[in-house]
């Protein structure tokens, strides 16, 4: 099945997310869509499955003009999304999260369960993608719930399938059974969009790219022929560096001190299980690991959102095991959420507003019982020009920027903080190539004036690229420890230990 | 056992300051004086009278009494399906009778019939104002018995007294549609003043305590207002100046005698009637206004009684 | 997580296990206990005296279930609750906050009413079951009418159906006063009565005609039956929980939400319909314009102590019937204040629904809780 | 975008544009005008004639707004409303859905009343401000039952607040039989009568006796600017409306639920509890049972309808004043029976409460929408 973008326009106010866009997309071929935070990738895709109708424009399937009314026209059409914030019901169990729309069904109305979960089953084992079909999403870490996602259209067995940011909570070894997986869909005759940033997974997958810059397609071509700094320019418009450039490693005290940790889940399950460590002034510490071995009940209870059963945290020699979030932020921990739609920001609240979610009793933002307003609007949106957090106005509700400029939002306000550690889980997450240089450059700028830095990535070149100890977490422990000052790291070694080899 | 008398309230409860106080009064009078032990259960919804006279049955009560036409129903029910069981039901009765029902209704018409008599005699701007609080019969038979006490005042002295708010011939006219609101009260009686008349009576319960917290605002030489079921000189003290008079049904007396009747085993099924003739209803003394009220006036009021009592007047035309 | 061991499951399985029999059963009976103690320390509070407390529990008792007619009493009064329950239990299940039950009653009490007058000449198979769908639909539609409004312009459904709610007291009042509806030679509001073969037969009057438990029961056992299998195994039931959790992801799954909406509202008003049609054709035999008697308010507490599952609401509503019946007995036994009964059935009812104030009170009766959030 | 916005671009405000206007001025216009349409036809089926339904139509007006007096009852009638309202708006942008009200009301009412009459003896200007304060208290204090259960056991909200409005009748009805409390003389549940130092002083007796109109206006205004303060300036209005919208980021921001919880609910109680105080200080100098006459409920729709903004809030509070003052009217002069018009005044909150439909059913008037979602 082929499809036709032709002359799209889709408005928001007076932001124009896609102008005159005209796109083509081919059955049998992996299309890349490239384009940094906020040029209208999203926007583009949500008109092409149904969810918002396009201003000026139309869509063609096998050249026939196509209207849709709602995701669900799109969806009889032939055309499967993974949205780039889950669409996911928390207390459904997955295999009900993927027939959702297109239950099986018995006589009566009867919706059969056994059948969704069998057939749940056939795909996780066909595809390799391990989940538990009766597992319930909200009890899931963020990149098992993309899984799900990926599961939900593969079931659909849709003949266009989008793919938006489906790779950005993935582990490397995923992204790698993962591309099996669209490869075996193109050569089954589907046409495939994918929308990523990470521009060797581009050049890997896609068969031809577009380019789209401020809502128009500014550029084609063939992925194998261009190189990462070529298509990191195409997208930005401007040269990208992808060094990161640090000054030596010179570590003063500790600032952090985890000793003899255990953290339990919510359903009584240790999630960590007796870990030390500890983070010193003027070092980045990455911890890596696959999802789900403990990474995130840890930074929970660092930042005291979750309970710790026994063990102790010290911060600046300072018992913190038992202190508020708010008294841990006060005392400069800073912490980058990895779920940011959920719990980073507040969609409906202004840029403004979320800008300063965890700051506003502070006495820059507020004096007495109230908030200036003035002053707050005035840093936000110097914050947001700091961090190029591209948004029409501060007043904008922050609901509406684009995946990855939400992400820049959460950053900047936790970097513009007076802070001495940064924990930080999935710190680039969904953002452009432009926008990691800058959030690199101003972690290592935190650790080259001293502060401490933890990072909690799956993205095992991140934490390579930026970390001076790595960590890895398995089954709740820190299973190896690799010093990354000396030189570079073994990879494959960080692998194997993720996988338990050291256990 | 001692003898018991059970009653069952409507939803107004056995605090109303009206006719459920006023039964239950009868039952307390009874308690002191015959020596008997009285109970009660409160409706809180329709829903309740089947319910709670149902949970009164079971050969603990010697007398079920229930108040109000709102009961009708369910008291029927339960009688006849406990014919050993004897009822008796306030301010409703029941045609054919049954036999062990005794219905205790008011010949309120009566009373009110001099009421309308008297305001004509009284009011200043010939206007006369009346309300209820639900379009049924036993309020309905106030607002009769005013108007045509007014129109008999007509007849004889040649006036054009007007009462707004009823029509005895087609039935209709101003309902609160509820007996609770007092803010209802206050804005029915403020409406029938805004259109000129000066003594209002409304017929809707503690309603009416609204319409006398206006004609106490207003002043008295505005706004009177006539009282309903007691003596509301002597039960809205406070605000007792306003009352011209009021028109009593001596609920307690009759549900006295019942149950008397009961005790003596003289129960028959059937009517026990209130009338001026019995002292069942009445009309209240003036108290503070008696010097409003000319003696003349007095003396045709005293005639009408007898006439009403004699069967020279016709009450209902 | 790769695996987990065996003797990790069983644990979990086991601790689950008596955590819900401490929420299901534990849990409640301490709630009562609890609410008894305090209600008990209110009653002394205004002087009342010890025996009387003492007789006024056992009235409590023995007036909900201490003997036939008390049961009888109990689930006459449980039968619209639940079925007025479900009907708000389906709502908040598809994330509706339909506060209109009362006017839905009101609305199906009506059609049900008419319908079984009007009708009276149908055969006896054909005339109570009529009704009775009669009543649901009228209850459907009026509320359909909020649906309908909240999926087409937004407006939300909480001051819809508030609205529709005073709306249905003065259509009931204006039906009332209809010549074709009111009763003959009646001034006041109030319809004619149904015909015996439109009424819900009465069950035990065999035993004793004072029985008023009546076939209403069957309908709402069947009730809490039908909304178990459409909301946990029928697919119209899965679309209502999706949209109820996540609005956002139903839609872009396809599903269409202002269907759902709608959908959800009509079966939630059919069953408060329903509860009108058990009052009337159960209870009164014919409609006043306070035969609602507040149902739809109470089923509110009903539905979410039952938290909107069907048997939660099942229970729930047996609980308020029985509440009910004994505080009569209470009344009449012990001349205890209806005052007082009220405020000794709320505090049932908060402690029940607090099963964390309960488990804080007495902690020592349950196991120690772990590893909760921070 | 292609170039970087600048700094003062992004924090430059924005103008109230013209879908503002339309959604605030021209779709209430437009929605009472086809509300009386609808009204009218309702009318003529019930066979009013044309004469009385303009009769009555000019009623409303002059009722509500033609003269000194309609003022007067409209801007009383609305004082209540808009307090009470103002608290619930408070609860929603927290999240909470505090129907309990009304129980707020009844106890902040008996708190200013009973400390009125006690502290006869204060010297008049600390005498009206403490029983304000002290009804404040009553209601805040009752409010932070229910927010304290629901932040400590998890119990839901609305069920608790439904048992406490049920606790707050009867406890109205034990306190009101209480010898230091009752009217001396009197058996019925009536409170002694507050001293005048302690009442809301009428504004306007010196042109008219009958004017109502008092005070408690001032209240009201002050409220609406106070809350707005709160809600949109304060640090605690951006932590209530921060875990209202989404409870789990507040929890990561560092606020504290539980507080949060319990200090929303308490000043939405307070604001109930002032509305009470209002009415017992300012319409009746003294308590009975009734006195809370149903505010508390309205206040929700008052509340919903002003979409909890202050502004929005006063707006509809005197809306709903202004329907109620010019409904007594119009029963008057046209005769109107009070049925028709609880109709049309649900008819005219509908449609106000759904913009969606007027813009619908009146396309015409309005520019076309854009970029609406699909
Ligand atoms: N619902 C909306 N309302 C207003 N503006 C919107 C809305 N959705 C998107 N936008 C704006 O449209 C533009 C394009 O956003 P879009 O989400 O398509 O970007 P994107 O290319 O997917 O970026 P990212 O890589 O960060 O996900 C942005 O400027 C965004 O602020
Ligand atoms: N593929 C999977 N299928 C089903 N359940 C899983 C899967 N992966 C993890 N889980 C479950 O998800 C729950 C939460 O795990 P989670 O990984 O979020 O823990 P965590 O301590 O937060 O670690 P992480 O940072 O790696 O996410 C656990 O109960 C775990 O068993
Ligand atoms: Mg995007
Ligand atoms: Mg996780």
């Amino acid at each position: 099945m082929d499809i036709e973008l032709r002359g799209v326009t889709k408005r928001f106010g007076e932001v124009v997310a896609n102008a005159d866009v005209n796109l083509t997309i081919r059955a049998g071929e992996v299309l890349g869509l490239l384009g940094e935070n906020g040029a209208g990738k999203s926007t583009l895709m949500n008109v092409l499955s149904g969810l918002y109708r396009p201003d000026e424009g139309e869509i063609l399937i096998d050249g026939e003009p196509a209207r849709f009314e709602g995701p669900g026209d799109a969806i009889r059409a032939g055309i499967g999304m993974v949205h780039q914030h889950f669409m996911l019901v928390p207390v459904f169990t997955v295999a009900e999260n993927v027939v959702l729309g297109v239950e099986p069904t018995g006589r009566a109305d009867f919706l059969d369960l056994e059948t969704a979960r069998r057939q749940v089953h056939d795909i996780k084992e066909k595809y390799g993608l391990e989940v538990d079909p009766d597992a319930r999403i909200e009890n899931l870490p963020v990149g098992v719930q993309q899984r799900v996602e990926i599961i939900k259209v593969l079931f659909r067995s849709a003949d266009v399938l989008i793919l938006d940011e489906p790779t950005a909570v993935l582990t490397p070894q995923e992204v790698e059974e993962f591309f099996g997986i669209v490869r075996a869909l193109r050569d089954a005759g589907k046409a495939l969009v994918f929308i990523t940033h990470k521009l060797n997974e581009i050049r890997e997958i896609a068969d031809r790219i577009s380019v789209i810059r401020a809502g128009r397609i500014v550029g084609e071509g063939d992925p194998k022929r261009l190189d990462r700094k070529e298509l990191a320019e195409m997208m930005v418009g401007r040269p990208v560096s992808f060094d990161v450039v640090k000054a030596p490693y010179a570590p003063g005290r500790t600032l952090l001190d985890v000793q003899d940790l255990t953290i339990l889940r919510d359903n009584d399950e240790i999630a960590v299980d007796h870990l030390s460590l500890s983070v010193r002034s003027g070092e980045i510490v990455g911890i890596a690991g696959v999802q789900g071995n403990g990474q995130s009940a840890l930074i929970e209870a660092l930042t005291g959102l979750r309970r710790a059963a026994s063990g102790q945290i010290l911060f600046e020699d300072q018992d913190i095991t038992h202190a508020s979030v708010r008294a841990r932020h006060r005392m400069g921990i800073a912490h980058i959420p990895e779920d940011r739609q959920r719990v980073g920001i507040i969609k409906n609240f202004t840029v403004a507003e979320n800008m300063v979610l965890d700051t506003y009793y502070d006495e820059r933002f507020s004096s007495g019982p109230q908030i200036n307003w003035k002053t707050v609007n005035a840093r936000a949106a110097a914050f947001a020009e700091d961090f190029d957090v591209r948004t029409p106005s501060v007043f904008e509700s922050a609901g509406h920027l684009s995946g990855g400029n939400q992400q820049k939002l959460v950053v900047a306000r936790e970097l513009s903080r007076e802070i001495t550690l940064v924990v930080a889980g999935q710190p680039t997450r969904g953002l452009d190539v432009g926008s990691i240089e800058y959030i690199h450059k101003r972690l290592v700028e935190a650790r080259d004036t001293g502060d401490g830095v933890l990072i909690i990535s799956s993205e095992l070149d991140e934490i390579m690229a930026l970390s001076d100890r790595i960590l890895v977490m398995f089954k709740g422990r820190i299973v190896a420890e690799f010093d990354a000052t000396q030189g570079a790291v073994d990879k494959g070694a960080v692998g194997l230990a993720m996988a338990g080899a050291a256990a | 056992a001692a003898f018991t008398a059970c009653q069952v309230t409507d939803t107004g409860g056995i605090d109303d300051n009206s006719f459920n106080q006023t039964a239950w009064k009868g039952v307390l009078d009874a308690q002191e004086q015959l020596g008997i032990s009285g109970r009660f259960l409160e409706s809180q919804a329709e829903t309740d009278y089947e319910a709670n006279i149902n949970s009164l049955l079971g050969g603990q009560c010697d007398i079920i009494i229930t108040v109000g036409f709102l009961l009708g129903d369910a008291t029927k029910a339960a009688a006849e399906a406990n014919p050993d069981q004897r009822f008796s039901i306030v301010d409703y009765s029941y045609e054919p009778v049954i036999p062990n029902v005794l219905g205790q209704i008011y010949a309120t018409d009566e009373a009110a019939f001099m009421a309308g008599y008297l305001a004509a005699g009284v009011s200043e701007t010939g206007i006369l104002g009346v309300f209820g609080g639900i379009n049924i019969p036993t309020v309905t038979v106030f607002m009769d018995g005013f108007v045509r006490g007014a129109e008999y005042y007509n007849a004889q002295h040649g006036t054009a007294v007007s009462v707004l708010g009823w029509n005895p011939e087609t039935k209709e006219g101003l309902f609160t549609n509820n007996f609770d609101s007092l803010d209802d009260g206050r804005a029915f009686a403020q409406n029938l003043y805004d259109e000129g008349a000066d003594i209002v009576l409304p017929v809707a319960g503690p309603v009416g305590l609204g319409s006398a917290a206006l004609a106490d605002e207003l002043g008295v030489e505005k706004l009177k207002i006539v009282g309903v079921d007691a003596d509301l000189y002597y039960t809205d003290t406070e605000k007792q100046h306003v009352y011209l008079t009021s028109i009593t049904k001596q609920m307690d007396a009759t549900v006295m005698q019942v149950i008397e009747n009961t005790m003596n085993d003289t129960f028959e099924g059937g009517n026990l009637v209130g009338s001026l003739s019995n002292g069942g209803v009445d009309l209240a003394p003036f108290h503070d206004m008696d010097a409003l009220v000319p003696d003349s006036l007095k003396q045709e009021l005293a005639g009408i009684r007898q006439g009403i009592i004699d069967g020279t007047i016709a009450v209902d035309r | 997580m790769t695996d987990r061991t065996t003797t990790e499951k069983l644990a979990r399985g086991r601790l689950i296990g008596r955590s819900e029999f401490e929420d299901l059963v534990l849990v409640p009976i301490i709630a009562v206990a609890a609410a008894l103690i305090l209600g008990a320390l209110t009653m002394l509070a205004t002087n009342v005296d010890l025996a009387t407390i003492g007789r006024s529990y056992v009235a409590l008792l023995v007036g909900s279930v201490g003997s036939l007619n008390a049961l009888s009493e109990t689930l006459t009064a449980a039968t619209p609750l639940v079925l007025a329950g479900l009907g708000l239990a389906l709502g908040f299940r598809a994330g509706l906050f339909n506060i209109g039950a009362e006017g839905q009653v009101l609305m199906g009490g009506m059609a049900a009413v008419i319908f079984g007058f009007s009708f009276a000449a149908l055969p006896a198979v054909l005339l109570l079951p009529l009704s009775l769908l009669a009543g649901a639909l009228g209850g459907a539609l009026y509320a359909s009418v909020a649906g309908w409004l909240r999926a087409t312009t937004g407006a939300h459904e909480v001051i819809l159906t508030i609205m529709l709610n005073s709306i249905s007291y003065r259509l009931v009042d204006f039906l009332l006063s209809l010549p074709a509806v009111q009763k003959t030679g009646r001034a006041d509001p109030i319809s004619k009565s149904v015909p015996e073969a439109a009424e819900l037969p009465r069950l035990l009057t065999w035993i004793d005609p004072n029985l008023r438990v009546h076939a209403g029961i069957f309908l709402m056992l069947a009730a809490v039956a039908v909304i178990f299998w459409v909301l946990f195994r029928s697919k119209l039931g899965f679309e209502f929980r999706a949209s109820g959790e996540n609005p956002e992801a139903a839609r872009f799954a396809g599903m269409r939400s202002g269907v759902i909406i709608v959908a959800a509202m009509a079966a939630s008003g059919a069953l408060a319909g329903l509860a009108g049609a058990n009052q009337v054709l159960g209870v009164l035999g014919r409609a006043t314009p306070g035969f609602s008697a507040g149902i739809g308010f109470t089923a509110i507490s009903v539905a979410l102590l039952g938290r909107s599952h069907p048997v939660g609401v099942l229970l729930a509503g047996l609980l308020f019937g029985a509440l009910e019946a004994g505080g009569r007995q209470m009344q009449v036994d012990a001349g205890v204040s209806i005052d007082l009964i009220s405020i000794i059935q709320a505090l049932i009812i908060v402690f029940i629904a607090a099963p964390l104030l309960v488990r804080a009170i007495f902690p020592w009766v349950f196991r120690r809780a772990q590893g909760a959030k921070g």
